[in-house]
């Protein structure tokens, strides 16, 4: 809970206090729409035992939008492209995961507020915000077999490592590998939540396609914040 | 798979801009993606909005004009629209009498049509919505999303859509809406998976001799796989399961749906089944429709949705409607 | 390949169970296989009479009603009907101002309309025929059987409908046929080859990645194979198998038409292609139908029909029709 | 042209004298439709590349019916038979051979008049009145790749065989085999009637299905011979 580095301390590189700032969130955006795009078509195929086969085309479409639009105007604070980029995958994306995506980010912005620079502290804040607000409008909860069952992972294995005394680039590495289980880990689940609940047991088996780009998207976090460390 | 379009990601801005080639009595924004009745907003009269992904067609798109919607949202192909587009449909077809959204229950839809009621109330639209969800396929559990929207999406826009066209207020369009959808029932069969353009392959394997049985209209697969059966034996399997839930004591109207690749000739010989099953456990059929109305782009398989009704509904179902896919009486 | 059928044997008689419980508006003769309009024969009206194989769905029996079709006699699957049955449909609609058969020139039809155009004419109904040949993938020279009759079928029926319908006498009407006939061409492209319930297996096949230019719409293979195209493409080739032919110097109604399996996202997609097609020709389009109308059972692709027309052929087309399968103005 | 064992003259069993009679035609009846219905998915293949697939049912739906009408009301005559046979061809067949088999049949039985038995000279005039009838109504030569490639060489090998002096057997046998012949010849021609010649050059190198089914008819018309003169 009270995380013992104060945030802004200026430690080294990579310390929990290293900044977030509008360019890091920028350069995240950068690396998931290539990641997104990259495994849009893996996304797509996951979508189509368990649903309908549109979730990597739905992803890319959000991603590609929302990077062009940071692009055109750049916001200068870390929540301002957050909530640009929520808002523009709720405008462009639609079904399940274009509200649930862009609530995820809006939320995750609007928790930072207009702050310039933020510490992992308040990065850690603005996760567990955006999924608060996930789970609050889609109403599923751990074990749906949904991208909760990365997200909720990740923001607890964020939270761990810096607890603990990690920076953020260790926190998000945490993060990163507590969404990847999370996401290997729906497959024995049935789903409870979206398309994939139509299927009952037959849902059993397949590993959840949101879970999937959930863990691209934290991945990308992770890889961010090492590529700044280095 | 062989497709008749250009590329994958302009399948449904092609779509609009044929739709609008073909039918000046609509308005059709291509770059927003709203279909419009021509001459809307209609003074003093509810305007009705629906959407949802594409690949459904005629569904709805098909359904605009008088005596059914006002406009239309669509997605991409089976991915529901965008709030926008259904803000701007909203503002298009609102005489100041209110607009109702006619959602089927699917996440996508249900969150996107949310956020957009939300946002045209700001705009100072009053919004009603109603929900769609008639798939007997799908146990209506805390475990589940919910019953899908498929084939009385049709009953809804129509019934609702003569009742608006009559004049009614907005709570009572609503009220019909919502009566309609909970005398109604679905269950479909596929015989075939669906290829969708973004895929570009069968979203999943079905192969010859078995069928899927509880089948949604976005390829996603049934409840339940068996061997091949006749037509006659489908059709006991359909009816059984929407009459048993629907438990219906009148006279009901049938919508004998096709998925997209059944000939007629074949849907026509399982109407037949349809009416003998129907028959058979005592229900009267009043109206039937027969025809491809809620598609799932190439599936091959079929439908059938019942609805109940009393005088009124009848009423409503015999008044006019001229629409692209569906027009009598004017 | 799977069906939504009981046995081969009896899928048309199924189907006409079927129109039957769906349609009580048409009288269907299921043994006979017959389907008239009801309260044929109308008095000093002209009657008209079509049919051909199954398979072609809504074509005939959905274009019996009131502006189009008095009668439709529908064969076996790909076969066209018996003289027994045109006999039998002439003689239910001739109120005394004569019958028309509308046949489309295919060796079967043009034969067994034939012997029942002389028994009909035994049994003192006077009898004119129109042949339809609009397809121009056809070369129509002496050594074929002449080009075949596709889409333009149902201009000939909806605007011959329409005079008839309008009091034109026997020769009348027959000479709006001959002229509808005249200034109409169409040409077909098949995705995939048709499956009938009889053998229920592809007819040819057709490799992925390849298509068939000038197809027929009984499941024949066309002119040539090609390599897959885009749906702009598609048009180019089409509307200039058309166009060319045709020559049209006024405007045009077009007819985009769907084989049976392709879905109406696509075929809205190819109807915008090919619009851009005839605008680019300077072929003005009066008037656009797009949708599943003269089909091949399962086949996925299109055809497309054009029919130049001037005032008198504009009036009759926009005529109140109402029909199962076309409807409007009343 | 004059066949010099004179008609009916009493010559063994088997000359060109043997009777043709009601039974004969009746039994003829009885073998063409079991052939056609064993062949029935054979012609229907034939019709699948070059036609619209439906020959075999086509032509097994008709002479089922034709056997049945037979049955309940046999006629006394050959010709009445065959009359009876081509009207019922007519009435069930539909297609292009419903009409034109039909007419041969008719034609012939016509030809035959109410004669109670014939020898092998009429039943020669009755099917060359028979394939005239077809040739007329359909508008096909030889060569165009029809039915007329098996029945025009079938009637002028009956009636060779017959000017040389042959037995009904003999001069149907005869027939028989130039049907078959003329049958599997049509597989190079380009059609120039019926279905097979929209497709032009592309129906070259496929065999007939109707001069397929004509060879099945004088082949069970040779079997009828041989076995009663067996
Ligand atoms: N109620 C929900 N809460 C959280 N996530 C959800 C919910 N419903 C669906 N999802 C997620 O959305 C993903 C599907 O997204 P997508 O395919 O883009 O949308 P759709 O299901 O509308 O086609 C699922 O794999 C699941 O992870
Ligand atoms: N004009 C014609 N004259 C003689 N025989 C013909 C003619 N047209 C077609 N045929 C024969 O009919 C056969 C096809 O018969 P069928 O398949 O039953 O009818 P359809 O072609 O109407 O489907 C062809 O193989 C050919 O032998
Ligand atoms: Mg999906
Ligand atoms: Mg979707
Ligand atoms: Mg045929
Ligand atoms: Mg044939």
């Amino acid at each position: 809970m009270n995380a013992l580095p104060s945030p802004g301390s200026p430690g080294s590189p990579g310390s929990a206090g290293a900044t977030v700032d509008a360019d890091f969130v920028r350069r995240w955006l950068d690396t998931a729409t290539a990641s997104v795009d990259r495994e849009s078509e893996r996304l797509t195929e996951l979508d189509s035992p368990i649903g309908d086969a549109d979730h990597g085309s739905n992803m890319r479409r959000g991603f590609i939008a929302a990077r062009g639009a940071v692009e055109q105007e750049p916001p200068g604070t870390p929540g301002g492209v957050l909530v640009l980029v929520g808002r523009t995958l709720i405008s462009t994306v639609g079904g399940a995961s274009g509200p649930l995506y862009g609530t995820l980010l809006r939320k995750a912005g609007k928790e930072l507020g207009d702050e310039e620079a933020v510490g992992a502290d308040r990065l850690r804040d603005a996760l567990r915000a955006g999924v608060d607000g996930v789970a609050q409008l889609g109403g599923a909860s751990a074990g749906d077999k949904t991208m909760l069952d990365a997200l909720l992972p990740a923001v607890d294995a964020l939270t761990g490592a810096l607890d603990a005394g990690g920076s953020l680039a260790e926190g998000l590495a945490a993060a990163a590998s507590a969404a990847d289980e999370g996401a290997v880990a729906t497959t024995p689940l049935r789903a409870r939540k979206g398309r994939a609940s139509y299927l009952g047991e037959r849902s059993v088996g397949h590993q959840d396609p949101g879970a999937t780009s959930a863990a691209l998207l934290v991945d990308a976090l992770a890889a961010t914040a090492r590529d700044g460390a280095a | 798979m062989k497709m008749l379009i250009n590329v994958a990601e302009t399948v449904v801005a092609d779509a609009l801009r044929g739709m609008a080639a073909a039918h000046p009595e609509l308005t059709v924004d291509v770059e927003r993606r709203v279909i419009v009745r021509r001459g809307a907003p209609y003074e003093g009269k509810v305007g009705l909005v629906s959407g949802g992904g594409s690949g459904h067609e005629p569904l709805h798109g098909g359904f605009v004009g008088r005596g059914m919607l006002d406009a239309a949202c669509p997605g991409e192909v089976f991915t529901s629209p965008v709030p926008d587009q259904m803000v701007r449909a909203a503002a298009a077809v609102d005489s100041g009498a209110g607009v109702l959204f006619i959602v089927k229950n699917y996440t996508g839809d249900v969150l996107n049509f949310d956020m957009a009621a939300e946002l045209a109330e700001d705009e100072g639209v009053q919004v009603a919505k109603v929900l769609v969800n008639d798939d007997v396929a799908v146990v209506d559990s805390l475990f589940t999303a919910g019953r899908r929207g498929t084939g009385a999406t049709l009953f809804v826009e129509k019934l609702a859509g003569a009742a608006a066209d009559a004049g009614a207020p907005l709570d009572r369009v609503a009220a019909v809406a919502r009566r309609v959808n909970e005398s109604s029932r679905s269950f479909g069969v596929a015989l075939s998976a669906v290829t969708t353009p973004a895929k570009g392959a069968p979203t999943f394997d079905l192969p010859s001799g078995e069928l899927e049985l509880g089948i949604g209209i976005h390829g996603e697969p049934g409840r339940e796989r068996r061997a091949m059966m006749t037509s006659g034996e489908i059709a006991d399997v359909v009816v059984d399961a929407v009459v048993e839930d629907l438990q219906p004591d009148g006279p009901v109207i049938v919508l004998v749906n096709g998925m997209g690749a059944t000939p007629l000739l074949e849907l026509y010989g399982f109407n037949a089944e349809v009416h003998r099953a129907l028959t058979e456990r005592k229900v009267p059929v009043a109206r039937t429709l027969v025809g491809n109305y809620v598609t799932s782009l190439d599936m091959a398989g079929c439908s059938v949705s019942i609805c109940q009704v009393d005088e009124e509904l009848l009423g409503l179902w015999d008044a006019p409607v001229s629409t692209p896919a569906l027009r009598w009486g004017c």
